[in-house]
């Protein structure tokens, strides 16, 4: 049992707000859910849409097919009516447009009007969640208790949007009350309602970041505007750069003289800032870099998804130097993830990748509070007496990390970084000999570096017949179509990538040999991971499913694709 | 404390009766009268002949990419406002390559010194124009000359809000010196545009052509912004050098509540600490 | 018989005149002959020196030691003399620095005393000429021609020339005249003595190319310097851009207005320029862009080689668009290699990124004069009446390449180019379908473009035991390698690539399996070849001689390398 | 002749009420009084709300990245000297992410028109600061307000040697339209800054606000570089609006032997006779 919402207007229409209140308010009530969003790269008009789905437990990804239709304009119904439930509703506007004669799914609700009565006609939207509660058969507490917090500043405000939610519960209840019943709630106390920017804006700041320097970019800007809320009343400075170009690089000054730093943006962005990784990797300055992918080339689809830019983040910026590339997968992992790529960061002085996308990025779901002592925040500085003097910022050591002190750390020590090949002090070096010993250096970071990777999470069938392998962003629907599949009785599990690179193999090696069909599933249209698996395991991944065109995969995508190939 | 000589570590690459050398004298000495410790002292460049400075001063060092000086000193300045930054780094380096950071490094008055050894020309890449080559200039690559105008970075300064205005002639040691001690002193952006002869690449402005051109005028009012201009325009016959403007207003740093108290770098953080951050998704 | 000559000193000191005097005179007299540099990041001072290598047929690189070592300074002498042949000489000036008195090797010459009487000390290296030419037994008529020719213009100056040539001569004379006999002169009529950067440019004027927009940046700049040379007399625009984005942006919107096009940089400038690379691919513009590697990360070594970009060219900017990837191997290779990147941009109408090296771009070899009848200018434009009315930029054709036109070319006719995703028209676009088919046309290119990859050079023995693989500016020295493998009974070949990506992979599939020992060589410290052809063919490499201190590879290192892999 | 309606073409993403539309209005009046037909004008833009007008304009168009507008326009007038060439784009684009791309292609001047959509913020990416935002605005990023001051690109144009500085305003459509005709006709680079309210996101200079405040002072010489700096500072209550400044100097394009002649883009060739280019190296 669950229940499917559509909610699709022109942009500036306010679609999220019905959204957010809603997904909020069954958060608190204690149903799982997702939220996710198909938006356009305008401020108005076009069309944007919203799906919300509830569902036992928690749902991990988004279905095509949906239980209530909220069209704010004509357009979306057309557009969306054939995948509403032949039982389902339509929430609409009379006033507005009128649906086919034959369309016998209607609840008419006056929005506009009934929010002008209330006090505004910009409480449409509160009216149009008001008649969500009613079909789904949920008490106006929760929305009313969310909308008094809201406007808590703001005198009668609250008071008129429950005047205006009353008013579309009422409208609603003449056509029908608890039509769509809700599945069971979840378990187990107080749940978060996040979508991914904030899940790792928050991670940042609870990781200890103390700088972020970004420039904007749909759809990385959640992070940045999550921790530009935070300047006030937190110890970061978040500074908007001219361009990434100064993003990183400042982001690397900050670094170098101290603090957890971080820069955000997408593949443009992240175009621009690879000489800066490449600086990051010669004066082994720890950053960490959200890249929030999103389909190119160029401009691109700004406001869609993709898992584009895999390879670019291996291999971009000029030289050779260690890297590690994370991903984020879930909401659940993402958190935790982050605060590991700052550790590595920190722990062997690199550049760490982090790959979401804006699938990820843009994406609401129910989570369990995070563990904040689950994180980390080991600097691996140099203490007094633990570094010989003078001080050398690049000292040859075993594992290839030096002692790392910072500027003004130490009385009468200086540390100097360089972006020309160097010796142990950061003066420039021309040496063949000296060269060598410092590349070698660098790269023996990688031992211990590719030690750390985390196995991809093996789920479904231990013994698989079908194993699909993934990253990023698809876990969740991947591990849905691992159930349907295994539900429907075929042995499949799935292999699912948070630590991209260094490539962890254990998995791959073992499973690979043993699996009768193994298939990659990637939004994008090269099948990037399967290329690195390949490069790195030899093993050759039997088929690929790829999406390119802007959208989420959804789970029935993928099961078919698997049928059929089963099939033939 | 330090003496100038003190100051002065490694061995220059720089040609013999290259400006680079006064520039870097003096900026010892301005140090060693400021009695700054070199751990105090945070000296960022990009890449270029002017950008191996950091190598040649006992300090703090940051040698960044070519163009990309400033980014990594606001940094710097975000995380230990205890650090005296300065930038110094070449005329192509900070009017070329970095010209966009120069723009808005300038708007936000970041409280650092930035010195440009400004030879009028790429050094290091041997003797192509840069922004302030003068128009005419036959080079490599410029073969039928120099076709555009010669930036002029003091009146781009202005237009954008620099506090402080200044240009030096490497050949003018004293006067060097003391307005490096008045730019590290200054509370915001100091711009000092040094002019430098690059004996290998510029035939035309040479430590002549500059020593016979540069003067000292009156300036009697350093917050009188038109003649700032008119004083940073001037250039042909007759060059001045000096502190054109000196004016300061608020900084980058004072609009950060972040940095009031300890500088970033220094302060303990124990993650756990933070969980009520999560309170506003609940 | 060969001569191998080595010239050191200081930054400044003018090793290039010397050799630049010496090559074209040997040119001209028939010798086959390779002079490569290896010089500091600095302008005066430092140590830098130049190996020039006399050898019958055409040498394809140098050797470490030498039979005449022309020492400019002191530290020249010590850095060097051990590779001197014992029975070698060594030119010096005795006024500037005495040999240790064991040294028997010491042909005295007054070098600026003798150039001061003819008329001035900044001719000592025509002094240091005319002693060279003694040992080497080469009359002064060749030099003196040449003296001639380039100070045409400067009244007195070449009479002032000959006669410090003739005092070196003199001088030199006293301690032994043609002790290094010359090898035969090669066949076949006048040769070119040119370097690679000068082969670049040539060849770029030469297919057409009518625009360049570059920013300095060692060691493409020479391409700059060469066709900047030509902008009196032919029709060519070069525009030194602010920075390499506007450079690589320039070339965009003048290949989109018609004019051949190209830029060059090197691993730090391109890094910037990848975004403007993704644009290429989205908007469909052809643009060539040589990307002269040197040592990584960062400024790395900026007056060094290496071969550490090849992945990060391949993979470098966002979102994902066909390309090709080409290498200069050879001087005679390189000149119609880039007229075909040329050709290959305009046929697909994509990004060419064409890798040189420092050892490439900086070598001057004696080479056949080139046929310019074999280079191309098609530039596949759409004639009158080859298009549908109204014109669209993008329209969907079998080949995924869409009829091109030039803005103005046809009355009333529109061109627009897109960097958001976008339809036939060049409008933006969001829809699903709209995005799947542009992905696609974009993506279909690669099947007739992958046909145009030349499959990798065979050389050697054709049923190898061992198989060394190359790319790039490896070319000759693997040549030399292969010889004197084989010469010593081992059945070995090579496998080198020009055009490496789309990767030909038929000759890989054919030998790879059959041979005893693959071996890439690389000048880099990760092996990226190796990792390509895995992951393009599942071929595992067996073994990799990489080297990565910022110098070209010698063929003494890698016959070593394969020959005690041969024992092992 | 087309009327002003022929130039327009697509359905526009813009919110209703935003100043664009009459710049885009402005514009097709221009080409059309200009006679100009579409496929001789060349519209270059970057990424934003501003810089979709080349998918609004029936003209050749490249609307290429963010930032990234005056690069291709230059290289469009290497290519073929005969299009007309006019960047419409926005002021994040133009002097954010542009900002080195703006100061070295004044100091080059080609000859194109400048556009800036000037609407003190970034539409597109939904809020933001933008360097002429005023200073203090909050935004979700700026949350304590924009700390830096205001850019002033018509006081840079003018301190780098712009020949042709003007400021609009989107609501003086006349003016508007005017002087962009006046900027398509100069010879060389032409700066037009319009101010436009973005009613989705600028809160502050809004239509009203600029409406108040503009006016059009008399301009007694348009070659007095000092009068034509007084006035593009005047910025508060008072906004004037003009062509500041209307200096023409030599064009880019003159500078270049190659573009005598056809243009570039039309010139036949053949390589096989061009194999003299090698005799040097023999
Ligand atoms: C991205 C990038 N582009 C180009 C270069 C090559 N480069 C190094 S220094 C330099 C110019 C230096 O000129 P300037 O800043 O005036 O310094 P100078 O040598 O004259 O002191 C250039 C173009 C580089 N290192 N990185
Ligand atoms: C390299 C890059 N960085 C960031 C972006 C995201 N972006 C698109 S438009 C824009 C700002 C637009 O502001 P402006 O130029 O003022 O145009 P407006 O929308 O206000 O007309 C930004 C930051 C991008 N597309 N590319
Ligand atoms: S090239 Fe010029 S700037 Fe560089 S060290 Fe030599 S004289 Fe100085
Ligand atoms: S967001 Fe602002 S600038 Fe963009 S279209 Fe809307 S009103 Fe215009
Ligand atoms: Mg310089
Ligand atoms: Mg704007």
């Amino acid at each position: 049992m669950e229940v499917n919402i559509l909610v699709g207007g022109a942009a500036g229409q306010g679609m999220d707000t019905v959204m957010n209140l809603l997904g909020k308010a069954l958060t608190r009530e204690g149903y799982g859910l997702i939220y996710t969003k198909d938006y356009m790269s305008r401020v108005r008009g076009g069309h944007n849409f919203s799906r919300l789905r509830i569902a036992a437990g928690k749902p991990w990804s988004n279905v095509e097919t949906f239980d209530i239709l909220v069209a704010l304009n004509e357009e979306t119904y057309y557009l969306h009516h054939d995948n509403l439930a032949p039982s389902g509703r339509v929430i609409y506007d009379p006033r507005l447009f009128d649906l086919p004669d034959d369309e016998t799914r209607g609840v008419s609700v006056e929005l506009e009007n009934l929010a002008e009565e209330a006090g505004g006609k910009v409480m449409a939207n509160t009216v149009a969640v008001g008649a969500l509660l009613v079909l789904i058969g949920l008490p106006g507490t929760a929305v009313e208790e969310l909308l008094k917090e809201t406007f808590a500043d703001k005198e009668g405000v609250a008071e008129e949007n429950i005047l205006a939610l009353k008013a579309g519960m009422d409208a609603a209840s003449r056509f029908c009350s608890s039509c769509f019943p809700l599945p069971s709630k979840s378990e187990g106390g107080k749940k978060l309602f996040i979508d991914g920017n904030q899940v790792l804006g928050m991670a940042a700041l609870a990781s200890g970041c103390r700088f972020l320097s970004a420039y904007p970019m749909t759809p990385s800007t959640g992070v940045m505007n999550y921790l530009a809320g935070k300047m006030k009343d937190y110890p970061i400075v978040v500074e908007q750069a001219e361009d990434e170009i100064a993003a990183v690089n400042m982001a690397l000054g900050a670094s170098y003289t101290g603090a957890r730093s971080l820069t955000c943006t997408s593949g443009g962005g992240f175009s621009l800032m690879v000489e800066g990784l490449s600086l990051a990797g010669m004066t082994e300055t720890p950053l960490v870099i959200i890249l929030a992918m999103r389909p190119g080339p160029a401009t691109g689809l700004p406001t869609r998804t993709e898992q584009g830019d895999l390879e670019f983040a291996i291999h971009g910026g000029h030289g050779e130097f260690p890297r590690a590339v994370l991903a984020a997968t879930s909401h659940e992992d993402a958190f935790y993830r982050l605060n590991k790529a700052f550790e590595l960061a920190d722990r062997y002085q690199i550049p760490v990748l982090f790959l979401s996308d804006q699938n990820f990025a843009d994406t609401h779901r129910t989570v369990e509070q995070y563990d904040f002592s689950r994180l980390n925040y080991n600097r691996c500085l140099a203490e007094e007496g633990q570094y010989e003097e003078p001080y050398k910022r690049y000292r040859f050591t075993e594992s290839g990390v030096s002692p790392r002190a910072l500027p003004g750390q130490f009385a009468d020590q200086v540390v100097l970084v360089d972006s020309d090949e160097h010796d142990e002090n950061g003066n420039i070096i021309e040496g063949a000999q000296a060269r060598r010993l410092m590349v070698d250096k660098r790269m023996r970071k990688l031992t211990a570096l590719a030690e750390e990777m985390d196995e991809p999470d093996l789920y479904g069938d231990p013994h698989p017949d079908t194993l699909l392998i993934g990253w990023g962003s698809t876990y969740g629907v991947l591990r849905e179509a691992v159930d349907a599949l295994s539900a429907s009785g075929a042995k499949t599990a799935m292999l699912h990538f948070s630590d991209i690179w260094p490539l962890p193999r254990k998995r791959l090696n073992s499973l690979l040999p043993e699996v009768k069909l193994s298939c990659c599933v990637e939004n994008n249209v090269t099948g990037q991971l399967a290329s690195i698996i390949r490069r790195e395991t030899g093993h050759l991944i039997n088929r690929s499913i790829l999406k390119y065109d802007g959208r989420p995969l959804l789970a029935h995508e993928i099961i078919a694709e698997v049928e059929k190939n089963a099939e033939s | 404390m330090l003496k100038a000589e003190d100051y002065l570590v490694g061995e220059t690459a720089w040609c013999p009766g290259c400006g680079n050398f006064s520039i870097r004298n003096a900026l010892a000495s301005a140090l060693s009268e400021l009695e700054l410790s070199p751990h105090e002292v945070l000296i960022c460049s990009g890449i270029g002949q002017a950008a191996k400075t950091p190598h040649y001063i006992r300090a703090n060092g940051f040698n960044g990419l070519h163009g990309r000086a400033l980014p990594p000193a606001l940094g710097s300045r975000a995380a230990n406002k205890n650090l005296k930054v300065i930038v110094a780094s070449g005329d192509g380096d900070s009017y070329g390559e970095g010209g966009n950071h120069f723009i808005h490094n300038i708007r936000r008055n970041p409280n650092l010194a930035h010195l440009i050894h400004n030879n009028q020309v790429y050094g290091l890449t041997k003797g192509q124009a840069s922004p302030t080559s003068e128009q005419g200039m036959i080079t490599g690559v410029q073969v039928n000359g120099v076709a555009a105008p010669a930036l002029n970075p003091l009146a781009m300064g202005l237009v954008l809000g620099a506090g402080f205005v200044a240009r030096c002639f490497s050949g003018e040691k004293e006067h060097l010196k003391e307005t490096i001690k008045a730019a590290i002193n200054f509370e915001g952006y100091a711009l000092v545009d040094i002019l430098q002869p690059c004996v290998s690449f510029n035939k035309v402005n040479t430590w002549g052509w500059y020593k016979q051109r540069v003067y000292f005028p009156e300036i009697k009012d350093p917050q009188d912004w038109p003649a700032a201009m008119e004083m940073s325009r001037q250039w042909g016959e007759k060059i001045p050098l000096g502190i054109f403007y000196n004016h300061p207003r608020p900084i980058f740093e004072s609009s950060l509540p972040a940095l009031e108290g300890e500088p970033l770098a220094s302060r303990p953080f124990d993650p756990a600490s933070m969980s009520r951050v999560q309170d506003e998704f609940l």
